[in-house]
């Protein structure tokens, strides 16, 4: 029998089971005159039986599913015939690899005859091993549902019993969010101290000059490449900086004009609108970024000469791949982010205020500067933090519309790269698992991880202060 | 034994007949029937007044034609059941209704003798005239210094730091509270305790020397004992300023006015002293309100 | 929607209450007019029993009293009535007063009578008693009606009917006087009818202080310490 | 002092009015930087959506040839009509190519090699090849007319004839330039502009003419299933542990700031943890959207549990309240009354969350979901890509055919997305409930 | 904080308006025992002007009742007394009532000063009159303290010298009947002396009444209709 | 002249002196001098009986040993200052602190001598005996029915919709909201008005037959037309059951209750019989507050 068909046989059980306790119960109950006379409601004798049937089961399941493979190999692997058991470690697999393929009937392809008898008796494990634990759950089973059975007594007290579970499953889930980060440290922090092995931190950490293309061919004397991580820091920085430019102001007018000025009509409509802008996909951003903004940019500034700074430096020079046109689509696409953030503190002020603020005359937009916009101005630091740290990491955007020449300069004309970018280009495709290069996209990642949480840390304080007052 | 002796079941009997409540003077049940106000609803020297007053929420009329005048320094106070336009009627008398969309107001309001529904009559500096404190206190997120100097600051009534340091002193002195504040003028408003906050906010409102305060239950979110402060307050203010005051409590409309306006449905029912409306109402309805026979 | 009636407070118990108070006042009233009969007829038939009678009715009276003005103190403390019913307690709780000087005089005058069986002697001044009692306790009765009614007009009579019995008491002493005068041994009884008729003058101011919170009751107009007709012409003036 | 009142109040009046002009001047401009951010971003949807939208549209559209195709058996070297083999390993290509020589009546290896490149050769031949799979008999040594795709450059070079500069001329010499006039002058039986439906029924591909989103938009199905089958159940058991029965300790706070800084972590990095524990530790097969649905369950998570946890924070504890107060136990508050409550909030959350998923791509970029996957897939173990991942690859891709894919892909996408958010808006409406 | 001063209302109205209240009252006491005072004065010397002054006076008195009774009223009405604060209000509402009868009793006597200079003799009973006036008006000068004092002892005080006048009358009594008795012509005008000294006692019982109230006031209980001796246990027993 | 004559100027001299209120009892200044309730805190037919029961909240104690009883059928109102520790108190009576995590209570609470804190007992039957009624009506947002059909429900009280039925109908007749909703028993709770939420709330407790009925401040969001209601309510409920009320507003104490318990910081200063405490208290604390000398 199949795991499936193991799994749908546990669920019968496990209603039977559940039946069974309910029916029992409220055959009790019938006797001692009422439900009342019983601890718990009948559900709960129901429930707990088919708990203590599901529990058992499912994990044997599991455990079974988890190992039933791994112990079959090693009972094979002790079979083996001495000269099979001198293989190469590569050697051992490429034949278990074959085994495994006859076994499962994959390919048809005739091997010699050892091959095919340790195949043989791969299935014959196999099939022995889903007998075992067919009867076993079957037995379990049935047992499990008779002990349920049994313990349906009146002053048993099945409702506490089904609380515990209920509340251990919940707790269960609730620690994914831990497991979640110290998976997201680990993942990073090991590679990350590889490649501190390979590079010392401080030249990653303050290093101007980030090549790692030299090292790709590794036979090559010497060749590192070069890890500074510097010039992808102030890429990403200048990059946010010119998204904030647009996003902050234009964000914040949007939501107060929505919030104070605009009548119900307008904003029924503007804001589902401009929410659009916020729903877009990354990828569309990035798509737009590079074939229409990047060239659209380009075309207007490139060679134009402007009074003042083509003075100093001549006429303008544009990058097919500027910042600019980066750094002004994710603008755009964090304007609702900082609307909405700031919508959703502007509203949480209490309209007692403005009412006050009117009540001693004064007009809308000095009850909005100096009522309002005090009151929520540490909602609204805590969502433009937010917001940037959103920008900071900010990836396929800059993927598509940014180059990948890692240049040292804060002139949104010019081509930049960012982490972020750099961390895909690295990880993309296939190479060496162990090189500088693809480990310096970890060393990467820590680094984003450990700036963004910090900025998270102090935005999300910020925002829970600020939400305390009014509570 | 005298036959023409009260004996118990005499009494009983009698009684179970003159079942009626102690007066029975013009008695009202159909509310149409309400068309002029009784009592004194007139003042010889009118702070505002108003007359044949309308207000209207879409379609919906809540204020039937009122006439009201509130007089120089008096304490005007409304009461009426749940629901019966205390609230609306007030925040007409300083536009405060013009927030909201549906609200229509029609007759004549005058402050001194000017409309303030005159259409060239700017809102900003009516305000400025007749102030507003709110049920619930709500002292801006600032020091407590800037929220009694906001007022001036934004209508430019002091342009040196003294003159603002004076306006404060005077107007949290007035409120009783400057004892209470003067050594942490520059902690947040918020940081005060709920009556406190309620004498700021009075504090904040006659800083901009306003000639009349409304105040909308200004003591329903309070304690006992901040209310009590908050009616001694108002006691003093009557001095310099005029005061209408909607409460839904009797006892306080009782202890602190000096007339008292009963609504009802949308109409004014009875103006008059306010001795006289809880020893002896002239109107039916005012009656049977305040001595709780309906709600 | 919750119905409005008029008529009823929103608290049946409040209604219930009042209601009792009334009632308690009512009866109490009851209890003195027939305290004021039987000590009448008690002194006017020289009736031992019936004047002891009045004498031990007296405790209840008293208690009565108490009882009342307790009531009235708690309605105030756990009601705290307003307008009419303010005066509603206010007016019992003055007016219990009076009813308890009322059971007070009849006691003086059962005392009297006592005294007067004692001596034996059948002074003269009977028949004025006699008179002078059947028109205060017919006055009794008309102020206790009123009340039970709350009956401006009733009330305004009784007012009325206070100041002839005034005038009639003043008749009755003058010849009492002139009987002692004539037969001086007889003083010291008829000092005891003197102060039978005097208790019975004083019933019938009582009785008119009653009319007066009446009136205070329904008009909420305080018309003490005025004659009849000034008590007519404000009632008049209010409605 | 009551002199001194009656002074200020004069005072107060005049300053009052004195200053009024200025401050509605004041007012008048704040209210028009309002209007101009407003406009500003209305301006940048509304460009989007154009530039996308006319990019887009072409790429649904293909132009068509109708062509006489001679199925000679000679030629496709076919000798039994009842082998399959000889039928799938049939010289197609061949009776295509002699059918377009014909067409434009080429002669000479240059002109011959011209004329090839304007017709899709390989697509026709998959065609014929699919029509002779099940009619193999009646069907040979016929002639049959079919539609046949032209090249991409030709249909790049076609949509765009009357635009400024004729984008695309540059792929042509005289001699093509001249078929295509010609085509396009015919009367009947000349080139046709229709409705490419391989796009829709088929995966990727190298050539552009037959690139589908099919497998691609399967891949993304797959892929929210996964996601919401983990995240909906965990997220709300998640949320409703910490509203409901969490203590108020360092373990609790712990989790909580977890849970908030993990909504702004970065994608990226979680598409660094699903290459780190799910392919390398646990080793689970690459591009798969069981890989892929694991990796924007966690990503999702955190906006789940938030926005549940707020709706939960919505329900009043009052109602929580009187239900205990006549004795309910936590569980039965907890399902009884808490749940159902918040249900409207928590739908939301989760469609909200599953829309960013939809249209993530940087995390997937990580785990491999980029590769190239041309088959369809089956289920939820088999290597796929997704909607954003396909717009990616062919937006990468030099070939001019596929950016307008792209663009078409994107329409796609974004119709799914407002799909999506239309049934979250339809999910809040039919579950709220007045208090 | 707000800072808790347990002796003063949080409203400092509420506690001007007591303390009006009482003012007032025991200005009114003030009054009385003057008009009583000037009222012996003017029987005793037969000084017909203090009379007609106890008389003018007597319309002030009536006006102060009504004024405290409507100040009662409103406070009732207006501040909702409960515990010591309404009993104070009850109390002087009742009070004032005795006061008013105080000053009724010395117009009374006035007017019986009026009635004997016009008869011009000088009967018996004057050296009673004047031992019971001064009597009398130190118990009221004593209940008027107590009350201002809120001094319990006092007031029993009152209560027992308040008996003692009773019998004090009694004996007068007796003493002027005799006189009647001796000279019957002299009936007429001795039956003023002792309407005169009836007033006398009649203040006296007053005054008592005024000293139950205090008690009442301070202690909570109700200890009318009880004796002096049931009143000191009553009042002991509760401390 | 004479001079013992009391006159005006001895009178204002007098009350100069005795600025003091009526009575000084047993004059407390300091808190802790409280060590006993005073008046009658126990009864002979103890419904409930609390003996040294404190509560904590962390390291803050807001109740401090307070021993009282409260009788069967009887109606027993809390008051006292903002922040005395009445809801506290309340909320020991059937658990409802246990939601609090930092809340510890000690002492022994009994019910019918059975002590409630036993660890081994089950809040779950606790609760459905002693029921609670809260400040906002809080009905669920389902239909009536399904309000009043909730509690037997989970407690099993009810197997066949016919028995259902009838516990519905009899609980809605006895919360007097029967004849208003008798019709609309599958529209939404919510709907109600304010009152009758109120009243619906009640007879979702009455449901499931609680013993006692414990209600936090029940009328202080209804207007007064409501709170009547529900005060005659209470007093038809004290027929059969216990009834344990807290309240801010003293005349609702002074009107529906039999006894009343007055808390001071926390400690239980007195409880006697309502009319008692509202005409004389025992204790100076109490005589205070119920006269207004603190909120
Ligand atoms: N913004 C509004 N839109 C529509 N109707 C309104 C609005 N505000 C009030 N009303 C209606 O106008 C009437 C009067 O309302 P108002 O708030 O003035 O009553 P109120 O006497 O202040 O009552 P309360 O004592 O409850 O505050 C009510 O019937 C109410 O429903
Ligand atoms: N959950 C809590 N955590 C900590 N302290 C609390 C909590 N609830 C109440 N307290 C404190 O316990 C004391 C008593 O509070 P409680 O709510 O019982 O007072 P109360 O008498 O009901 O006041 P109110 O009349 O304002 O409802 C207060 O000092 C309060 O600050
Ligand atoms: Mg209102
Ligand atoms: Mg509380
Ligand atoms: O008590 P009186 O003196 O009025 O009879």
């Amino acid at each position: 029998m199949s795991f499936s068909t193991l799994f749908v046989i546990i669920l019968v059980g496990i209603a039977v089971a559940y039946v069974l306790g309910r029916s029992r119960s409220l055959t009790i109950a019938g006797r001692l005159g009422g439900i009342k006379s019983l601890h718990s409601l009948p559900f709960y004798y129901g429930t707990q039986a088919a708990l203590w049937c599901a529990i058992p089961c499912l994990i044997l399941l599991a455990l079974w599913a988890a190992f039933d493979d791994s112990i079959i190999r090693q009972i094979i692997l002790q079979h083996l015939s001495p000269e099979q058991q001198n293989l190469s470690a590569q050697e051992l697999s490429l034949l278990l690899n074959t085994v495994e393929s006859i076994a499962s009937g994959v390919s048809s392809i005739q091997a010699s005859p050892e091959v095919m008898a340790i195949a043989d008796r791969v299935i014959s494990l196999r099939q022995l091993s889903q007998t075992i634990l067919a009867v076993t759950i079957i037995c379990a089973l049935v047992l499990l549902a008779a002990w349920g059975w049994v313990k349906v007594k009146p002053e048993y007290r099945a409702r506490n019993g089904v609380e515990r579970v209920f509340m251990l499953f919940l707790l269960t889930c609730s620690t994914l969010a831990i497991f979640t980060t110290v998976g997201i440290v680990f993942s990073v922090l090991f590679e990350s101290i590889r490649f501190f092995g390979m590079i010392p931190i401080t030249e990653f950490l303050f290093g101007t000059h980030w090549s790692p293309q030299l090292a790709i061919r590794s036979d090559q004397v010497g060749s590192s490449g070069a890890f500074g991580a510097i010039p992808l820091f102030t890429g990403t920085m200048l990059i946010s900086l010119i998204a904030m430019i647009i996003a902050v102001p234009t964000g914040l007018m949007t939501a107060i004009y929505l919030s104070e000025y605009a009548n119900n009509k307008v904003r029924a409509i503007v804001k589902p609108l401009l929410e659009i802008l916020a729903g877009i996909p990354t990828v569309v951003y990035g798509f737009f970024a590079a074939l229409t903004v990047a060239p659209m940019i380009k075309n207007a500034l490139h060679g134009l000469e402007l009074p003042l700074i083509s003075f100093a430096i001549g006429p303008l020079e544009v990058s097919g791949e500027s910042a600019l046109a980066a750094g002004l689509v994710m603008g755009v696409m964090i304007i609702p982010f900082v609307s909405s953030l700031s919508d959703d503190v502007i509203n949480a002020v209490p309209q007692s205020l403005r009412d006050g603020s009117y009540g001693l005359g004064s007009t809308q937009s000095e009850t909005v500067k100096k009522v309002i916009l005090p009151a929520a101005l540490p909602g609204i630091v805590g969502a433009i933090l937010l917001a940037v740290s959103r920008a900071i990491g900010e990836t396929m955007i800059v993927v598509m519309a940014v180059g990948t020449a890692a240049r040292l300069t804060m002139n949104p004309l010019e081509s930049v790269t960012t982490v972020t970018v750099q961390m895909t280009t690295l990880l993309i495709g296939d190479h060496e698992f162990d090189s500088a290069k693809t480990l310096a996209a970890f060393a990467l990642g820590l680094v984003l991880f450990v700036i963004t949480l910090g900025l998270n840390f102090f935005a999300l304080r910020i925002v829970k202060k600020y939400r305390e007052q009014y509570d | 034994m005298n036959d023409d002796v009260l004996d118990v079941a005499d009494v009983r009997a009698m009684n179970e007949v003159v079942q009626q409540p102690v007066v029975a003077k013009n008695k009202i049940t159909d509310i149409s029937e309400i068309t002029e106000t009784v009592g004194i609803p007139f003042a010889d020297n009118a702070k505002m007044s108003m007359r044949n007053v309308d207000v209207f929420y879409g379609e919906k009329q809540a204020i039937f034609d009122v006439n009201l005048d509130i007089g120089v320094n008096e304490v005007i106070a409304m009461i009426g059941p749940s629901g019966c336009g205390k609230s609306t009627f007030l925040r007409c008398l300083n536009r405060m209704n013009d927030t909201i969309d549906i609200c229509k107001v029609t007759g004549e309001l005058n402050l001194e003798g000017q409309n303030i529904y005159d259409p060239k009559l700017d809102v900003v500096p009516l305000r400025a005239r007749v102030g507003m404190v709110f049920q619930k206190p709500n002292p801006f997120p600032k020091s407590i210094y800037d929220n009694v100097a906001y007022g001036p600051r934004i209508h430019g009534l002091a342009t040196r730091r003294a003159d603002m340091d004076e306006i404060v002193e005077t107007s949290l002195r007035r409120a009783g509270l400057w004892e209470e504040v003067k050594d942490r003028l520059h902690q947040p408003g918020t940081g005060l305790s709920g009556g406190q906050q309620q004498r700021l906010c009075i504090a904040r409102t006659i800083a901009v020397s306003p000639e009349v305060i409304l105040m909308d239950e200004p003591c329903s979110a309070l304690d006992p004992i901040a209310t009590a402060r908050i009616e001694e307050l108002i006691d003093e203010l009557s001095e310099n300023f005029t005061i209408a005051i909607v409460t839904h409590s009797m006892q306080q409309a009782a202890r602190v006015s000096h007339r008292t306006a009963y609504f009802h449905l949308g109409k004014l029912v009875e103006v008059n002293e306010t001795e006289k409306v809880f020893t002896n109402p002239d109107h039916d309805l005012t009656e049977s309100y305040i001595t709780g026979r309906f709600g | 929607m919750d119905k409005l009636n008029i008529d009823q407070h929103i608290s049946q118990q409040y209604n219930a209450v009042l209601d009792d108070l009334k009632t308690e006042f009512l009866e109490m009233g009851g209890v003195v007019e027939q305290q004021i009969i039987d000590a009448v007829q008690a002194i006017t038939k020289l009736d031992d029993e019936l004047a002891q009678k009045v004498l031990t009715v007296e405790k209840e009276v008293d208690e009565r009293e108490m009882a009342l003005d307790d009531l009235c103190v708690q309605i105030i403390a756990r009601r705290q009535p307003t307008a009419s019913d303010l005066r509603l307690v206010m007016s019992i709780s003055k007016a219990t007063r009076d009813l308890e000087r009322m059971g007070d005089e009849a006691k003086k005058i059962a005392k009297m009578a006592i005294l007067i069986n004692e001596t034996g002697d059948l002074p003269a001044g009977f028949s004025e008693l006699r008179n002078l009692g059947r028109r205060v306790q017919q006055l009794v009765n008309d102020t206790l009606t009123a009340f039970a009614r709350y009956d401006v007009n009733t009330a305004l009579q009784v007012a009325r009917e206070d100041k002839a019995i005034d005038k009639e008491y003043d008749t009755a002493m003058r010849e009492l006087i002139t009987y002692m005068m004539e037969d001086p041994r007889n003083i010291s009884r008829s000092m005891n009818i003197t102060w039978a008729l005097r208790a019975l003058e004083r019933i019938g101011d009582h009785a008119s202080n009653i009319a007066e919170h009446i009136i205070y009751l329904v008009k909420g107009l305080d018309v003490r310490h005025s004659s009849a007709s000034e008590m007519q012409e404000k009632v008049q003036q209010d409605s | 002092m009551t002199d001194r009142t009656d002074d200020n109040k004069l005072n107060t009046i005049d300053l009052v009015n004195k200053n009024l002009a200025k401050r509605f001047r004041a007012e008048k401009r704040f209210q028009a930087y309002g209007i101009a951010s407003i406009c500003f971003g209305l301006f940048c949807l509304v460009f989007l959506f154009t530039d996308i939208i006319s990019k887009g549209t072409r790429g649904f559209f293909y132009h068509y040839m109708p062509m006489e195709i001679n199925l000679d058996a000679d030629t496709l070297g076919i000798t039994d009509t009842s082998d399959t083999d000889q039928i799938l390993a049939a010289n197609y290509t061949a009776v295509v190519k002699k059918a377009v020589y014909e067409e434009f009546q080429a002669s000479g290896r240059k002109q011959k090699k011209d004329a090839r490149k304007l017709i899709a050769i390989d697509a026709t031949g998959y065609k014929i090849q699919g029509l002779m799979k099940t009619n193999a008999e009646s069907l040979i040594n016929t002639t049959i007319t079919i539609d046949v795709l032209v090249d991409d450059k030709v249909d790049f070079y076609l949509k765009r004839i009357g635009n400024y500069g004729e984008p695309g001329k540059e792929y042509f010499n005289e001699q093509q330039l001249a078929w295509i006039e010609q085509l396009m002058d015919k009367e009947s039986g000349g080139l046709e502009k229709k409705l490419n439906v391989a796009f829709f029924t088929s995966g990727d591909s190298a050539q552009s003419e037959e690139a589908g989103i099919l497998s691609a938009f399967m891949g993304s199905l797959y892929l929210l299933l996964v996601t919401f089958c983990l995240s909906f159940p965990i997220g709300i058991a998640a949320a409703v542990y910490l509203e409901e029965y969490a203590p108020k300790n360092k373990w609790t706070d712990l989790i909580e700031i977890n849970i908030n800084n993990l909504a702004a972590v970065p994608s990226i990095i979680f598409g660094l943890l699903g290459l780190a524990i799910f392919l390398s530790f646990f080793g689970f097969p690459r591009s798969t959207p069981l890989v892929g649905g694991l990796v924007l369950t966690l990503m999702t998570l955190p906006t789940i549990i938030i926005s549940s946890r707020a709706a939960i924070k919505a329900v009043p504890p009052s109602i929580r309240e009187a239900a205990y107060g006549i004795g309910a136990s936590k569980m039965q508050v907890t399902i009884h009354h808490v749940i159902p409550l918040a249900m409207p909030g928590m739908l939301t959350g989760t469609i909200i969350g599953l829309a960013q998923a939809l249209g993530e791509s940087a995390p997937l970029l990580m785990i491999g979901m980029a590769a190239f996957i041309p088959d369809v897939p089956g289920g939820i173990t088999d290597p796929a890509t997704v909607l954003p991942m396909q717009i990616f690859q062919w937006f990468r891709n030099a070939d001019a055919g596929f950016s307008e894919k792209a663009s078409a892909a994107i329409m796609i996408l974004i119709m799914f997305l407002i799909m999506m958010n239309a049934l979250a808006v339809w999910a809040r409406k039919r579950l709220e409930r007045r208090w």
